[in-house]
């Protein structure tokens, strides 16, 4: 696939949409294991979600 | 399974476990095709091989609006109906949708060097998108200064609702602006008539960013109340031992009233 | 209407009295348009063409930055608890307050344009077409900016987010604002086609600017 | 603008929930108050006193229950016919006292009020009338803020800790308003540490300490 | 050192995080430079003219208007009380806690100018002159606006009065900084002198800005 | 850093007047206080007690006298000898209760402080010291505050209504850590408008009320 004059231009769009989307992923998949672990150590250090019910509700 | 049970955050976190791994495979086949259509498709007679950046600018300049529009109805949803999953949804489309409209901005440039000889352009269009990024921006910051989520969210929604308003508004008198000084110096490509075989690669690349999108949000969201419910836990904790403070504080009880 | 005009009235006093900062947004307006010819360099030619321009944003800049204490400064004394549980519909009173700051530090924007012309070299006519832009023009800027000062209630703090939640939203005042002024001083277009859409703009700003306020303030108390 | 009720007028709360800043404070809470009777709410530091009142006056959302007035003006809310003094005592310091108690009485009674200067001589700081605010100790400006209780007439009053920052003289003295106002058929719901120097029913929130 | 080192990390840390105001600088420099083209009208010549010009009054004015809480955050919960108290020199505390400010917030004001460049069409040179001269000014900027930050505390108010006591106190270096940049885009005179006079004015401002601030710190406390 | 005092220091004031907002606090007062004494300052509100401590802290200047310590480390002012608890916490809500200890006894002690978990257990609250400070009740954020004591040595303490807002046991823990610091031969001055919890001396600013 020939791209003429103008090859780094498109690789540098096609390569910046990947890295910006696996930065974004990344972050994402990162950040639930991270909100994961606390609520795990939260758990285990006696705070059940039940002793707080209605706290919890997200508001 | 009706919307009462999706405003249950317990439900929306199981619904999203079962649904996210076949989102992901929707979008990763989608986009896996939508590459592959965009390598075949060939070049255009005037703009060459860099027609193929028109697969990624296209849909993330769509998506950059349409996530703003996602955004706000669910600030309607949380102005107006109070949904508990509203601001949710508000805040985790933000750095997702800044993401799209930054790529929409920066494969835009890429586009605009070969064809009109700069990189940037106070055309209309294109200065109303950087108006939305920065308008992303500053939305995010707004997030990012209030410590509470359910008071930020509130805030958050208000301008949101009246960005929606604005960037229309934007859109057009930057159109007016730019008449006023200069004519045009702009030429772009014709758009509307689009040959098929560019146009199917588009459309299949832009369902795929749209599940992209769909994917990223869902997770983003799940991200989002796992949050919040550390940090209500969190504060469970600042008083669950707190020294002496009295048991069962949490309750109201009334003693010799009425 | 008498609590109306109470109010208005009490904002203008205490604007004006020691310690209000009515005049710090003149003082600001001017320090921007003097280091203006700093930046730019004292090419006087260029100055004269860039003369709307500076003067819209040094207004821009300084009528933004004066409302960040519009409702803040009543959270932290308490008062705005009493103006939410009075009578008077809350939007009202957000406009009522508008006004008043309007007239306060937006107002005396306008009245110093003419000697900042002279500073930047503008004869009469184009002086007076960016004043007369100016008048139309900044009441749109504080209804605008209102929605960013009830902001600054909830977030608990005002300055530059404020200003950069705003600035995006007053962009389309700032085109017609210059629009207007250049029409004026060097056509080719009517003046009054910019000018027109300037004053709708302030006509549509006096509507969004109390509501959206009200409900970011309703929702921001605690 | 002066509350002729048609009937007596009762305030109540019923099974009211409070959340702030994601955590609950109270729930289920019940209370009742009939016009001429004035309700103590008691409790340690963090209870939700404040945040009880603030839900009262409107200024809180609560996450659950109602609050209403049964018998008052049909066609006002209950923060409309409610007078809120909280810890913040919305004066200006660069006005003068005469202009603080004005301003409020325009802005909240259209006119109708209470001469200024009775209510100042009424809560003691007519000699002050002209200083302005800023001057004032802590103990006068609540003294201040007490004037605007009576310069527009309410049915209800929200107090939260009255006496704080007053003195001996002036516990009494304010005593002896509240009791005026409830013998004019008016309701008090106060949030106090203290003895209020007036027959009160009690509603403790948090339990005992 | 430690107590230096735990300064400038603390403050560092407390921009950063939520509620912190760091990024919020750079937005604003965003802002202001995309506002120009509006008030200038989209001439791209005209803008890659006045390119520097327009750059250097952005970051004056984000450098400035972001400092408004250096101190007066410190103030209000209670921990100038505790810094003022400690064994460490007051000046050096002032200084560290400006290297912070300028760390969190100045810094990002010279990596975004690339960026900022590329939309007014400024080359790499200009680009790279204009990078330099910020790297090398907005230390001063800083420093001279922590005068500022320290005056307000004892004013109880920051923002606009701040910057207009501030602004006049910035123009040499507004003005060097211009020229410099302008020197190494068109010429004709040499980049060297200017930038030195600019590195000057920095190095006089870290001496004066922390004696300065520290003296009216020590008075204004009550 | 550790004061190991070469005689029993000893903290005076003379003749120290105070004038505030160009009025006159409170004038010709005159206190001393030894290692291992306690002095409490009480008086009416306004009468200058948070003024003289502030004063002693070298956070107001006086209007005339002299404050000073005799037999402490000869090269350090009086403020640099203190520990300063004002009604102001220092606290950063946005940083852990960790770093914010640990940042107050690296910048006041320079590293040579006991480890911060030994403070935070002391206090009653090790439990939360991954928490935002933000987070805290009043009370915890009082005994954070308490910490701070701790974690640096210092001759003086200057405590201004130390027990406000701990509750009884609070002020249990931290009568037993006043204790500690005495018998270490350290000085402690505190404004209060209760009993402390230890023995002390008193200084009465503004007579009778
Ligand atoms: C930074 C620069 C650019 C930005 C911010 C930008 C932004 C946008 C936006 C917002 C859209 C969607 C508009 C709509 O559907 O109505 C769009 C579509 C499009 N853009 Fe760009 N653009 C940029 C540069 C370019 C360049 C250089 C070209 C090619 C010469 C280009 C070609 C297109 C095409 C072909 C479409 C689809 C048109 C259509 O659907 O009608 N863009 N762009
Ligand atoms: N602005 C706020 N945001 C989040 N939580 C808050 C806020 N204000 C108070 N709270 C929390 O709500 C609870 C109740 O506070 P409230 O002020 O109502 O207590 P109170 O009974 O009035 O106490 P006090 O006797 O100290 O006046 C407390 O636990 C407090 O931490
Ligand atoms: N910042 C200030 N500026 C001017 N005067 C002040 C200031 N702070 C306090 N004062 C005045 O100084 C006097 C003493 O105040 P101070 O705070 O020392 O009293 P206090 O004994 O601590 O009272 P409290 O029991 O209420 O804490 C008061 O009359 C007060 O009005
Ligand atoms: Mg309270
Ligand atoms: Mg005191």
């Amino acid at each position: 696939m020939d791209l003429g004059p103008y090859t780094s231009f498109i690789a540098t769009s096609y390569l910046a949409a990947a890295l910006v989307v696996v930065l974004l992923i990344g972050w994402i998949a990162i950040d639930y294991r991270i909100q994961k672990a606390r609520l795990r150590a939260l758990e285990e250090s006696g705070i059940s979600r039940r002793s707080g019910r209605a706290a919890t509700d997200l508001q | 399974m009706s919307l009462i049970d999706l405003a249950n955050p317990t439900r929306f976190l199981a619904l999203a476990a079962r649904l996210l791994p076949w989102l992901a495979l929707v979008t990763v086949v989608l986009l896996a095709a939508g590459l592959y259509l965009s390598a075949q498709a060939p070049d255009d007679y005037q703009q060459g091989a860099t027609v193929k950046i028109m697969f990624i600018h296209v849909p993330n300049a769509w998506l950059s609006m349409f996530v703003w529009g996602v955004m706000s109805i669910a600030s309607l949803g949380t102005l107006v109906w109070r949904h508990p999953l509203a601001d949710v949804a508000a805040k985790a489309a933000a750095p997702i949708g800044a993401s799209f409209t930054f790529l929409a901005l920066l494969t835009g440039s890429l586009w605009g060097r070969p064809m009109w000889g700069t990189y940037w352009e106070w055309d209309a269009r294109l200065t109303s998108v950087l108006i939305l990024f920065l308008m992303y921006l500053g939305l995010m910051a707004l997030w990012r200064a209030v410590e509470d989520p359910t008071r930020a969210a509130r805030a958050a929604a208000v301008l949101t609702l009246v960005g929606a308003i604005n960037l229309p508004i934007i859109k057009f008198s930057v159109d007016w602006w730019n008449t006023l000084h200069q004519p045009a110096s702009v030429m772009r490509m014709g758009g509307t008539a689009l040959d098929k075989s560019f146009l199917i690669p588009l459309l299949v690349m832009a369902v795929g960013f749209s599940f992209l999108f769909i994917t990223l949000h869902v997770a983003a969201m799940r991200n989002e109340i796992l949050r919040r419910r550390v940090r209500s836990l969190q504060m469970l904790q600042a008083r669950a031992y707190s020294g002496s403070a009295p048991a069962g504080s949490a309750t109201g009880q009334i003693a010799g009233a009425a | 209407m008498t609590a109306l005009g109470a109010l208005i009235r009490r904002d203008i006093k205490i604007a004006l009295r020691i310690g209000g900062g009515a005049l710090i947004g003149v003082l600001f307006f001017f320090t921007v348009v003097v280091l203006m010819p700093f930046a730019v360099g004292p090419d006087l030619a260029l100055l004269t063409r860039l003369g709307p321009a500076i003067l819209w944003l040094g207004a821009l800049l300084s009528s933004l930055l004066t409302l960040d204490r519009l409702f803040t400064a009543d959270h932290d004394d308490g008062s705005l608890d009493l103006i939410v549980m009075s009578r008077t519909p809350l939007e009202l009173a957000c406009a009522a307050k508008a006004l008043a700051h309007w007239l306060a530090a937006g107002l005396p924007l306008v009245i110093a344009t003419p000697v900042l012309g002279l500073l930047l070299n503008l004869d009469a006519t184009a002086t007076g077409a960016v004043a007369l832009t100016l008048l139309a023009g900044t009441p749109a800027l504080t209804f605008i900016g209102m929605i960013g000062a009830a902001l600054a209630v909830t977030m608990h703090r005002g300055g530059l987010l404020l200003a950069v939640l705003v600035l995006p939203l007053s962009i389309p005042v700032l085109i017609f604002g210059v629009a207007a002024s250049q029409a004026a001083i060097v056509g080719p277009l009517p003046f009054g086609a910019p000018f027109s859409i300037l004053c709708a703009l302030s006509l549509v700003s006096f509507v969004i600017g109390p509501f959206a306020a009200a409900t970011s303030l309703r929702n921001g108390l605690d | 603008m002066q509350q002729t009720p048609p009937l007596s007028p009762r305030l109540f709360g019923h099974d009211v929930r409070c959340v702030r800043g994601g955590r609950e404070v109270f729930a289920g809470l019940a209370f009742e108050a009939r016009a001429g009777e004035a309700l103590a709410v008691t409790g340690h530091n963090g209870a939700g006193k404040t945040s009880l009142l603030r839900l009262i006056a409107g200024l809180l959302l609560p996450a659950g229950g109602t609050i209403a007035i049964e018998g008052g003006e049909a066609e006002l809310t209950v923060p409309e016919q409610a007078h809120y003094l909280g810890h913040r005592d919305a004066l200006k310091p660069a006005l003068s006292v005469a202009e603080n108690l004005t301003f409020w009485a325009d802005f909240l009674g259209g006119g109708m009020t209470r001469p200024i200067p009775d209510c100042l001589a009424a809560v003691g700081i007519a000699h002050a009338i002209d200083l302005p605010a800023g001057y004032l100790s802590a103990g006068q400006r609540r003294r201040l803020s007490l004037a605007r209780l009576l310069a527009v007439p309410r049915l209800l009053w929200l107090l939260d800790e009255p006496t704080a920052a007053l003195d001996v003289a002036g516990q009494t003295m304010f005593a002896g308003l509240m009791r005026e106002h409830l013998a004019g058929g008016g309701l008090i719901v106060a949030a106090t540490h203290g003895p209020l120097g007036i027959d009160t029913l009690e509603l403790r929130i948090g339990g005992a300490q």
